[in-house]
Parts: structure tokens; C-alpha cells; sequence
């Protein structure tokens, strides 16, 4: 029972990540802070969501399995966000200033 | 009405959407990306309405022949992609003759 | 708890939809590839749902793979489709 | 009941985003956005295909609908010199033609799959009647190594052909910088190709070896190797040119090869082409996998690279391009 | 014994995917590996017709799996002599081939022509819908990388329309399959013979399926394609192009026509009078434009253009003879239409273009060249004793049988068209120009010159072993069922 609300927070609070980079993505002025904006739905967003069907998983093969598709998305996503960075400021790409 | 002919209809209107793009576009990366609507217009009906008796395990037959199409779909693209380039190399378009602007 | 699931599913779907109007919109190649790398990721987690209410672990292979792929297109943008002649 | 209220919102959800993302992507003027649009029309169909029971089918989507070709695009795309801004629409006459056109297709064919029997008409009662004579117990791979085998056999000689037409293309001549040069190397670039190469290569075994009784198999296990090697050439790592010869040749013919001879060798015992005594079934398949996982991965990833790499003997090598150093 | 073996039906398709797969190893030796594996795949096909006309038809089920669950080869009469004219073809083009390709390309053609050729042979023995999908598909990528093999801009843009236009036709035949399969359960073309029904969801199936496969057979209006890419490829391809690959589709829909479309009298009647006056329309249309061109090689392929027509003048008819003229129409062009093509290579080579105002003296410095093309020329107007004579004359037969006697005008205005540009360029050829003009030097390979007269010559023979092949046409009797 206490897992089962911890997993309806957890998806909840996950869900609003999501929301929240979209939003982000959508509203943010460049490309620097829509990077930003990004990361915190693939890191977080999808990490409580991870969590939580962890917490509801019949067997280890498939926590560990989750926890991968998490550690993978985590790796990948942190090294396009360098590359995506790096390569716009090379090209010129002005970071965005009040 | 089940979701499997809600997605055979979604098939049938990607199928049409891709039959026009080919006709009237007129860039070959256009040309080709459309090609590839129009496939995966043919494969979503074969699959969906292998799924339209509900309940049942879905027949695998056709879901073998759509991952074959897929193939087919990819090596085709390849060879499509290397020839506009070859085109785009020989004439400075990426254009079909008869689609040139005058 | 399988609706809930479902309905988190549907919701990330609908975050998923409004985010394709960064792809529209760019302005730059990197916003659009972003926003690409976004639906990606939304697409994992809706599988991870989906695999817990049908109960069919291959999904969570297929959303691994997403994860993989992902990985590989954003690269080839990175290393050979985004040029200047797209910065405008 | 909620339940299926819920799914059923989401197949419409899904399905209209379908069609609103292929118009969008043929009707962008902008290439690249056409693209991505593509790409990530190429991700919702592979949630199509897990909402349709068809996981097979999703995880060959998602590695070479989406995944590869999406890749092959981009690199397309930065080759193509010609500018992009040569579409006019054609005009409203001819529009609206074939759009009334097209909707009566539309219509007939609407009308045609609403019409057909809502009873089983396929075959997925005689697959699993003879599955446990098939090796597997993945219908899908038993009619794609078994039943069906021969089409399969067949769709190898695809692969290649494809690849043959490409290398005799050429690829755009190496003097006019083909590839725009990679300004800079990345050491992150670097790091996350080291790490993730592995984890592709043991995920393509895994989906090789799951494929027997899961949904994976050939195609998809050798999709899953194929971005590797597409990720190894982004990262401008090169394959030495001792290997560039025959030795690739070989590799990419291996899973024909090996195909024909096992459908071959029980003809001496008066078998069919291609029938496997029901014992020995399970293990040739899995052989038979194992050769044409290799052979498709190599060959998806030399289509990436667009060219046959040049060889030892080859005198005029191109640093810029990569194909060989 | 070995000769009585039920697998030569496989190794005609597993000998040349061998074939091309050794010449695509060990380079070295591309040319002789290649001509090997032809003869191989002559003369197991040769085994094969053995077997065939002294025992009949054959099935083969592979995998032992018989159909619906498996795939089911099938061989009769019909499928026979597509086998036998494809080998004989097959096997003229490998050796002017190894005459004509000199550079790297032969590193290129001989993996992709032996691939072609092996699917052109599954695709003939294949009694199963999707299997016959992927065979098209084989045979459509692997004529586009051949029209491609000639480089420059004429052959890369034609072989790019060439690839769209085929793709696009095995997409509408793939949605026909996927919507016979939920129809009826089946891909199987003898068992959908049993099942299927004419509804309405059937007109729309045989609307998909045969636009499809016209687009990939060129019936006029949807032959755009087609001259461009039969003149630009290389002269060994655009001879394969034009005698086997458009049959190819052809064959697949004439079969559906035949065993799979449930076609009532009334529906046979209007369907087949569309088609057959489309084939009436390309063989005034390529008629004339044949007549306009100014160059070889592109006048040759508006004559496919035209040829394609005569195939569907025995759809209207719809019986057994009308058939048979078809079939033999097929054989004589194929046959005819290589020589003139490898002529028409000759030539090129011989002069270093093709254009036909500009063939004064010809016949004087290739005799057997230009006999080749007048004999080929003959089969191709239908004039006797040619192969081209007994299919006309099967086919006014026919027409007249059935009361349609209007057919046979076509027949008379096509000869007419065919005469006239044949004409024009024997008629080129034999002007003589003062023989002070400088010499040409380029001497071609007797092995070519030879090659095109044989087959030009056996355009001619097959005027004379009709009975013969009548026979064969009856193995199985492929046509009966329209008879009923």
C-alpha cells in the first residue's frame, strides 16, 4: 500500500518534469537555457518514473533492466548536450542575455 | 469500432498522404521521405488488421512480412539517397528534368 | 493503478505533441534536433509505462533501443548535418 | 472499463499526431525540419506498432525506421549542395485534383477494410500448430526462419544489392569536401562512443538470442550492431584498410552464404530446401541468426558510409573523408 | 538419380545467387567465375525443362511447409518457357557482357546481373504473392543500380525515376497483398484461386495490384520511364531491361488475371477492353515516337514502348489462343529485341554514337551487325517465317474466333509503324559516303557481332519450332481456367 503511493507521487511528480521541460523547450529563449530545460526531463523526469515502476517490478532482471534504460539515457543525454553545446558555440550561436 | 481499424484508417490516410507528396513534390529528398510515408501507410494496415480480432494472439504472419517490407524500405532509401546525391553531383539539382524551373 | 498509468502515459504523449512545436518552429537546426531528443526520451518513459500495463517486457527493449537510436541520430546531426548553411 | 477509455484516447492521440506529422513533414519547405519530423514520425510509429501487439515489429521500427534512416537522412542532407528552396507548389487546379482524387482512394479503401471480416481469416492458428516443429516458440521468428524462411533468404540478397548499387554509385566525388570536416575532435564524443559501442554490440546479441522466444531476432540484432558501426564512423574512428578488402566482402556475404548452405545440407538426407529436422531446428536457427545478424549489421553500416572503403591497394586514399586512413 | 532430383527447381534459383556472391569474393576472376555459373544456370535449367516435358508439372514446397503456412513453388508451361527464354537471353547477354564491360564495372555488373537473373527465375517458379513482392523488389533495385552503371547525367537521373516509379508500383501491389491476405488468409495463389470472390473490396484490390505492376510494366501511359532509362543504360542492360525485367511484372499480373482475380464474364469484357485499348494506344503512340527519334538506342526503347502494347491485345479476347499469341509474343521480343539491342551496342561502340543520320556505310563495316538488325527487325514487324509472324498470327486468331475482329487492325497499323522505323535505319545504313573519310578504328569483338546475329537468328527459328513451343505452353494448362 505505501508502495503503491509512493509510486503514484513518484509518477506524478515525474509526469510534472516532463511537463515542465516541455514547457521549458517551448518557452525558453535560446538554445543554451532550452538545453537546460531538456535535461531536467531526461534526468529527473524519467528517473521518478523509473523509480516507480521499480518499485512495482515482479522481479530483479527487471528493476536492473529499468535501472539501464535510466543509466543509458542519463549517459546519452549528458553527452549530446555537451556536443549540441559545444558544436553551437563553435558555430557562433550567441548565448541569450537580458 | 476497435483501435486496429482505427490505426488501418491511419494507414490508409499516411498511405494517400504519401501517394500525393510523391506526385506533386518535387525535391527527390522530398520524393523519398514520401516513399517512406507511403510504406509505412501499407505496413500499418497489414499489421492492424492482423490485430482487428481483438482478443486474440495476433497473427505473426504479416508482422514477419512488415519487418521484411522494413528492410526492403531501409535498402531502398540507401540506394534512393545515394543516387540524388549522384543526381545533385551531375546536374546541380536535386530535382527530376522535367521538374526544373525553366 | 493501470489507469493511472495509462492516463501518465497519455499525458507524457500530450507533452510530447506540444513539444513538436519546437521542431516546427526551430528557429535553429539545434533547437529542432532538441526538441527531437525530447520526444525521444517522452517516448521511453511512455513505453515503460505501457510495458507495466500490458505486461509485455519486450517494450522495455524497445525502449531501450529508443535510447540507444537516440543516441546515434543526435551524433549524425551533430557531426554531419549541422552546418552553417542551415544557421539561419 | 476507464482503462480502455483511457487507451482508446491514446490511440487517437497517437494516430492523428501520425498523419499531422507526415503532412508536416512532406509540406515543410525547410528540409532539415522535414527530417526530424520524419525521425520523429518514425519514434510514434514505433508506438503504433507496441499499441498494434506488435513488438517485433517495433523494435525493427525503432532501430532501422527511425534509428538508421534517420541517420542515412542527416548525412544525405549535408551532402546535398543543391539549394533546397527550388519547391513551387504546383497549382491549386492541379491540388485539388488529386487531392479529390486521393479522398476517394481514401474512401474506397476505408470502405473496403471497415467491410472485411471481423472473424479470423489469418493463419495464426496453423503458426501455432506447427510451432513446436519450428525450434522457436517466437511466432514471428519461426515464420521468419522457419515457416517463411525462403523470403527471408531472399531479403538478405536485398540488403546487399543495395549496397552493391551503392558502392558502384560511388558516393559524391571525394574532391568536393563530401563530408563537411568534423572542425574539432571531441574528447566527450570520444568517451561515449567507447562506452556505448560495447553495450550496442551486447544488446545485439541479446536481442539475437532473445529472438527465439521473445521478440528480437536477425534484423533486429543486426539494426542494433549497424548503429554501432554508424556511431564508430561519426567518431571518425576508421576501419584499417587490411580489413577493407575481401575480409569485409566476406563478412557482408557470410549470412547469404551460411543461409543457403544449412537450407542446403539436409537436401543430402532427403529433406526440402530448407526444412530443418524439428530437432536440430532450434539450434540451426539460431545459427543460421547468428551468421545473418553479422552480415546485415556490416551491411546497414557500409550503406551508412556510403561508398566501398578503399582498400590497401588503393593508391588515392582521402584523409579528409574518412573512408580510409 | 540426379537427373531426376525435385531440387533443380531451387538450384536454378540458389546457382546464380552463388554465382554472383563468388564474383562479388574473389574479383581476380570475375569474368570466368561469371560465365561458369551462366552455364551452370543454362544447364540446370535445361535439366529442369527436361523434367517438365516429360513429366509435367512440378510443386515444390520449401521448407516442406506447404502453403498457406509456408511458400509453394509451382511450374508449369507457362513458367517454363519464361525460364527457358530467360536462360537463353540470359545467357547471350553473359557473353557479349564479358566482351563489352572492359573497367572496374565489371567488379559491379556481374554481382548485380547474376543476382537479377536468379530472381528473374524465383520470380517465375514463385506461386506465393509476397514472395513474388520481394523477387520485384530484388529485380527492381538491382535494374536501377544497372541503368546507374553508365554514369553521367541522362543514366543517373533516369535510373533515379526508374527507382521512384518502382518503388512506388510494389507499394500499391504490397497494399493489394496485405488487403487478399486479410480477405482471405492466404498468400498462396492456387489457394486464392479457390476463395476469392468478386466483391467490391476485390475491384479495389485488382485496381491496386494491376496499377502497380502497369507502372513497372510501362503500358503506355505510364511508360515515362521507361525510354529514358532502357537508352541510357549500359547496352548488356538495356537488353535485359527490355526483354526480361518488364516481363517480369508483366507475368505477375497476367498470372493474378489468369488464377487469382474471380473475373465474371461482363467484368473480364469491360476490364480487358481498357487494357487492351491502352495496348492498342502504346503501339500507335510508341509506334510514332519510335519513328521520331534520331537516335538508336532511344528508338529501340520506344519500340519496347510499343511491343508492351501488343502483350494486352489478348486481354479483351480472354482465350486460350489469345494467351498463347501473348506468350509468344513475349518469347519473339525478347528475343528479337536483345539482338537489336546488342546491334545497337555494336554500333556505339563501332562509331562512337548512335545517331541514325549518321550511319552511312554501316552495313559495308559491320555486315553481321546490320543483318542481325534487319532479321531482328523482321521477328519484330511480324513478318514470316519470324517468331514475331506466329504470334500475330495466334492473335488474329484469335481476335477473329472471338468476333473482335478490330484487334487485328492494330496488328496491321503496328507492323506498318515497326516496318517504318526499322526501315529508316537499315535505310541509313546502307548509304555509301566516299570511303576517303577517315577509317574507323575501333574494331569490336567478333563475339559480339556473333552474339547478335544468333540471336536475331533464333528470333527466326522460332517461327519454325512453333509446334514445339505450343506444345510446351500446354503443360499444366496454364490457361484453362478462362476457358470454363
Amino acid at each position: 500500500m505505501i508502495l503503491d503511493i509512493l509510486t503514484v507521487i513518484l509518477l506524478l511528480v515525474g509526469a510534472l518534469f516532463f511537463l515542465a521541460g516541455t514547457l521549458g523547450l517551448l518557452r525558453f529563449p535560446d538554445v543554451y537555457t532550452r538545453l537546460h530545460a531538456l535535461t531536467k526531463a531526461d534526468n529527473v523526469g524519467l528517473g521518478l518514473i523509473v523509480i516507480a515502476l521499480m518499485l512495482q517490478a515482479d522481479s530483479w532482471f527487471v528493476v536492473g533492466k529499468l535501472l539501464f534504460i535510466w543509466i543509458l539515457i542519463l549517459l546519452a543525454g549528458s553527452g549530446v548536450a555537451h556536443l549540441v553545446a559545444n558544436t553551437a558555440q563553435k558555430r557562433g550561436i550567441k548565448p541569450w542575455k537580458k | 469500432m476497435t483501435p486496429a481499424f482505427l490505426y488501418a484508417l491511419v494507414g490508409i490516410v499516411l498511405f494517400s498522404i504519401g501517394l500525393y507528396g510523391l506526385i506533386l513534390y518535387k525535391h527527390l529528398l522530398r520524393k523519398i521521405l514520401a516513399i517512406n510515408i507511403l510504406g509505412s501507410g501499407v505496413f500499418l494496415v497489414m499489421v492492424a488488421l492482423a490485430d482487428r480480432i481483438g482478443d486474440a494472439v495476433p497473427d505473426a504472419v504479416p508482422h514477419a512480412m512488415v519487418i521484411t517490407g522494413i528492410v526492403v524500405a531501409v535498402s531502398a532509401t540507401a540506394l534512393a539517397l545515394a543516387l540524388m546525391l549522384r543526381v545533385n553531383e551531375e546536374t546541380g539539382q536535386a530535382v527530376l528534368p522535367e521538374d526544373r524551373e525553366a | 493503478m493501470d489507469t493511472l498509468y495509462l492516463s501518465v502515459a497519455l499525458f507524457l504523449l500530450l507533452t510530447l505533441v506540444a513539444g513538436m512545436w519546437r521542431i516546427l518552429q526551430g528557429p535553429t537546426p539545434a533547437d529542432r534536433m532538441l526538441a527531437a531528443q525530447l520526444f525521444g526520451t517522452t517516448a521511453v518513459a511512455c513505453l515503460l509505462l505501457l510495458a507495466q500495463v500490458l505486461q509485455q517486457s519486450a517494450l522495455r527493449d524497445v525502449a531501450l533501443v529508443f535510447a540507444l537510436l537516440a543516441v546515434v541520430t543526435a551524433v549524425a546531426f551533430v557531426k554531419r548535418a549541422w552546418t552553417e548553411k542551415h544557421d539561419t | 472499463m476507464e482503462e480502455i477509455n483511457v487507451l482508446l484516447l491514446f490511440d487517437v492521440v497517437l494516430g492523428l499526431t501520425l498523419v499531422w506529422l507526415a503532412w508536416q513533414t512532406l509540406s515543410s519547405l525547410d528540409l532539415f525540419r522535414a527530417i526530424v519530423l520524419f525521425i520523429a514520425f518514425g519514434l510514434l510509429m514505433a508506438l503504433a506498432w507496441v499499441r498494434l501487439d506488435a513488438p517485433d515489429v517495433a523494435l525493427a521500427e525503432a532501430t532501422i525506421g527511425a534509428g538508421l534512416t534517420g541517420a542515412l537522412l542527416l548525412s544525405a542532407l549535408a551532402q546535398l549542395s543543391a539549394s533546397q528552396k527550388n519547391e513551387t507548389k504546383p497549382s491549386l487546379f492541379i491540388r485539388l485534383t488529386l487531392g479529390v482524387l486521393l479522398f476517394f482512394l481514401v474512401i474506397a479503401l476505408a470502405y473496403t477494410v471497415l467491410s472485411l471480416p471481423t472473424k479470423a481469416v489469418g493463419l495464426s492458428v496453423e503458426v501455432a500448430k506447427n510451432i513446436e516443429l519450428s525450434g522457436v516458440s517466437n511466432p514471428v521468428t519461426a515464420v521468419l526462419l522457419n515457416y517463411r524462411s525462403y523470403d527471408t533468404l531472399l531479403e538478405l540478397g536485398v540488403l546487399l544489392l543495395a549496397l552493391l548499387g551503392v558502392w558502384s554509385l560511388g558516393g559524391v566525388s571525394t574532391n568536393k569536401s563530401s563530408f563537411p570536416k568534423s572542425s574539432f575532435v571531441n574528447p566527450v564524443l570520444d568517451l561515449v562512443t567507447r562506452l556505448l559501442v560495447p553495450i550496442f554490440i551486447l544488446f545485439s546479441g541479446y536481442l539475437l538470442w532473445v529472438g527465439a522466444f521473445a521478440p528480437g531476432g536477425a534484423f533486429q540484432a543486426g539494426a542494433v550492431l549497424a548503429a554501432a558501426g554508424v556511431l564508430v564512423f561519426l567518431s571518425d574512428w576508421y576501419l584499417p584498410s587490411k580489413y577493407s578488402g575481401f575480409a569485409l566482402r566476406l563478412v557482408l556475404v557470410i549470412g547469404l552464404v551460411w543461409f543457403v548452405s544449412m537450407g542446403f545440407s539436409f537436401v543430402l538426407l532427403d529433406n526440402a530446401f530448407l526444412e530443418y529436422p524439428p530437432e536440430f531446428a532450434g539450434g540451426l536457427i539460431l545459427l543460421i541468426e547468428a551468421a545473418a545478424t553479422l552480415s546485415i549489421g556490416i551491411s546497414l553500416a557500409a550503406l551508412f558510409l556510403g561508398r566501398e572503403p578503399a582498400t590497401k591497394s588503393d593508391s588515392n586514399i582521402d584523409i579528409d573523408t574518412g573512408v580510409n586512413k | 538419380m540426379l537427373i531426376d532430383s525435385p531440387h533443380w527447381i531451387i538450384i536454378i534459383i540458389l546457382l546464380p545467387i552463388l554465382g554472383s556472391v563468388v564474383c562479388f569474393l574473389w574479383r581476380e576472376h570475375i569474368v570466368k567465375l561469371a560465365l561458369a555459373t551462366a552455364v551452370g544456370t543454362v544447364t540446370s535449367v535445361g535439366v529442369l525443362s527436361w523434367q517438365v516435358i516429360t513429366n509435367g508439372v512440378q510443386r515444390y514446397e520449401l521448407g516442406a511447409w506447404s502453403a498457406p503456412l509456408g511458400i509453394e513453388l509451382y511450374l508449369d508451361g507457362l513458367s517454363l518457357l519464361m525460364l527457358l527464354v530467360t536462360a537463353i537471353v540470359g545467357f547471350a547477354i553473359s557473353i557479349y557482357a564479358s566482351a563489352y564491360f572492359k573497367d572496374d564495372k565489371t567488379n559491379i555488373f556481374w554481382p548485380l546481373w547474376l543476382f537479377l537473373w536468379s530472381a528473374l527465375n524465383a520470380l517465375f517458379v514463385s506461386s506465393d504473392i509476397f514472395n513474388l513482392f520481394v523477387t520485384l523488389e530484388i529485380i527492381g533495385l538491382s535494374a536501377v543500380a544497372l541503368v546507374a552503371l553508365s554514369g553521367g547525367a541522362n543514366a543517373i537521373t533516369a535510373a533515379m525515376r526508374y527507382l521512384l516509379v518502382s518503388l512506388l508500383g510494389s507499394m500499391l501491389y504490397l497494399m493489394g497483398v496485405a488487403l487478399l491476405y486479410h480477405s482471405y488468409g492466404t498468400v498462396d495463389m492456387v489457394l486464392l484461386s479457390l476463395r476469392t470472390e468478386m466483391t467490391p473490396t476485390m475491384w479495389l484490390i485488382m485496381g491496386l495490384m494491376t496499377t502497380g505492376l502497369l507502372l513497372k510494366t510501362a503500358l503506355f501511359p505510364l511508360h515515362f520511364w521507361l525510354p529514358p532509362a532502357h537508352s541510357s543504360a549500359p547496352v548488356p542492360v538495356s537488353a535485359v531491361l527490355s526483354a526480361l525485367v518488364v516481363k517480369a511484372s508483366f507475368y505477375i499480373l497476367w498470372r493474378l488475371w489468369i488464377v487469382v482475380f474471380p473475373l465474371a464474364d461482363h467484368a473480364q469484357a469491360n476490364l480487358g477492353f481498357i487494357l487492351g485499348l491502352l495496348g492498342s494506344l502504346a503501339i500507335v503512340w510508341g509506334g510514332f515516337q519510335a519513328l521520331r527519334q534520331t537516335r538508336l538506342k532511344l528508338l529501340i526503347a520506344y519500340s519496347t514502348v510499343m511491343q508492351i502494347g501488343y502483350l494486352f491485345l489478348a486481354f479483351p479476347l480472354a482465350n486460350v489462343m489469345g494467351w498463347k499469341a501473348t506468350l509468344y509474343f513475349i518469347l519473339a521480343h525478347a528475343v528479337a529485341k536483345t539482338a537489336m539491342f546488342m546491334a545497337a551496342g555494336n554500333i556505339l561502340i563501332h562509331r562512337g554514337h548512335d545517331r541514325i543520320a549518321d550511319f552511312y556505310s554501316m552495313a559495308q563495316y559491320l555486315p553481321l551487325t546490320i543483318s542481325a538488325f534487319a532479321l531482328s527487325g523482321i521477328s519484330l514487324m511480324g513478318l514470316p517465317p519470324s517468331g514475331g509472324f506466329i504470334a500475330k498470327w495466334l492473335l488474329l486468331e484469335a481476335s477473329i474466333v472471338s468476333g473482335q475482329w478490330w484487334w487485328g487492325l492494330v496488328l496491321i497499323v503496328g507492323g506498318l509503324l515497326t516496318g517504318a522505323y526499322v526501315f529508316k535505319v537499315l535505310g541509313y545504313a546502307f548509304i555509301q559516303e566516299d570511303s576517303s573519310n577517315e577509317p574507323y578504328p575501333i574494331g569490336i569483338s567478333k563475339r559480339m557481332e556473333w552474339m547478335a546475329l544468333g540471336m536475331a537468328l533464333l528470333a527466326i527459328v522460332l517461327g519454325f519450332i512453333a509446334p514445339f513451343i505450343l506444345r510446351i505452353m500446354d503443360i499444366g494448362s496454364p490457361f484453362a481456367e478462362v476457358l470454363s
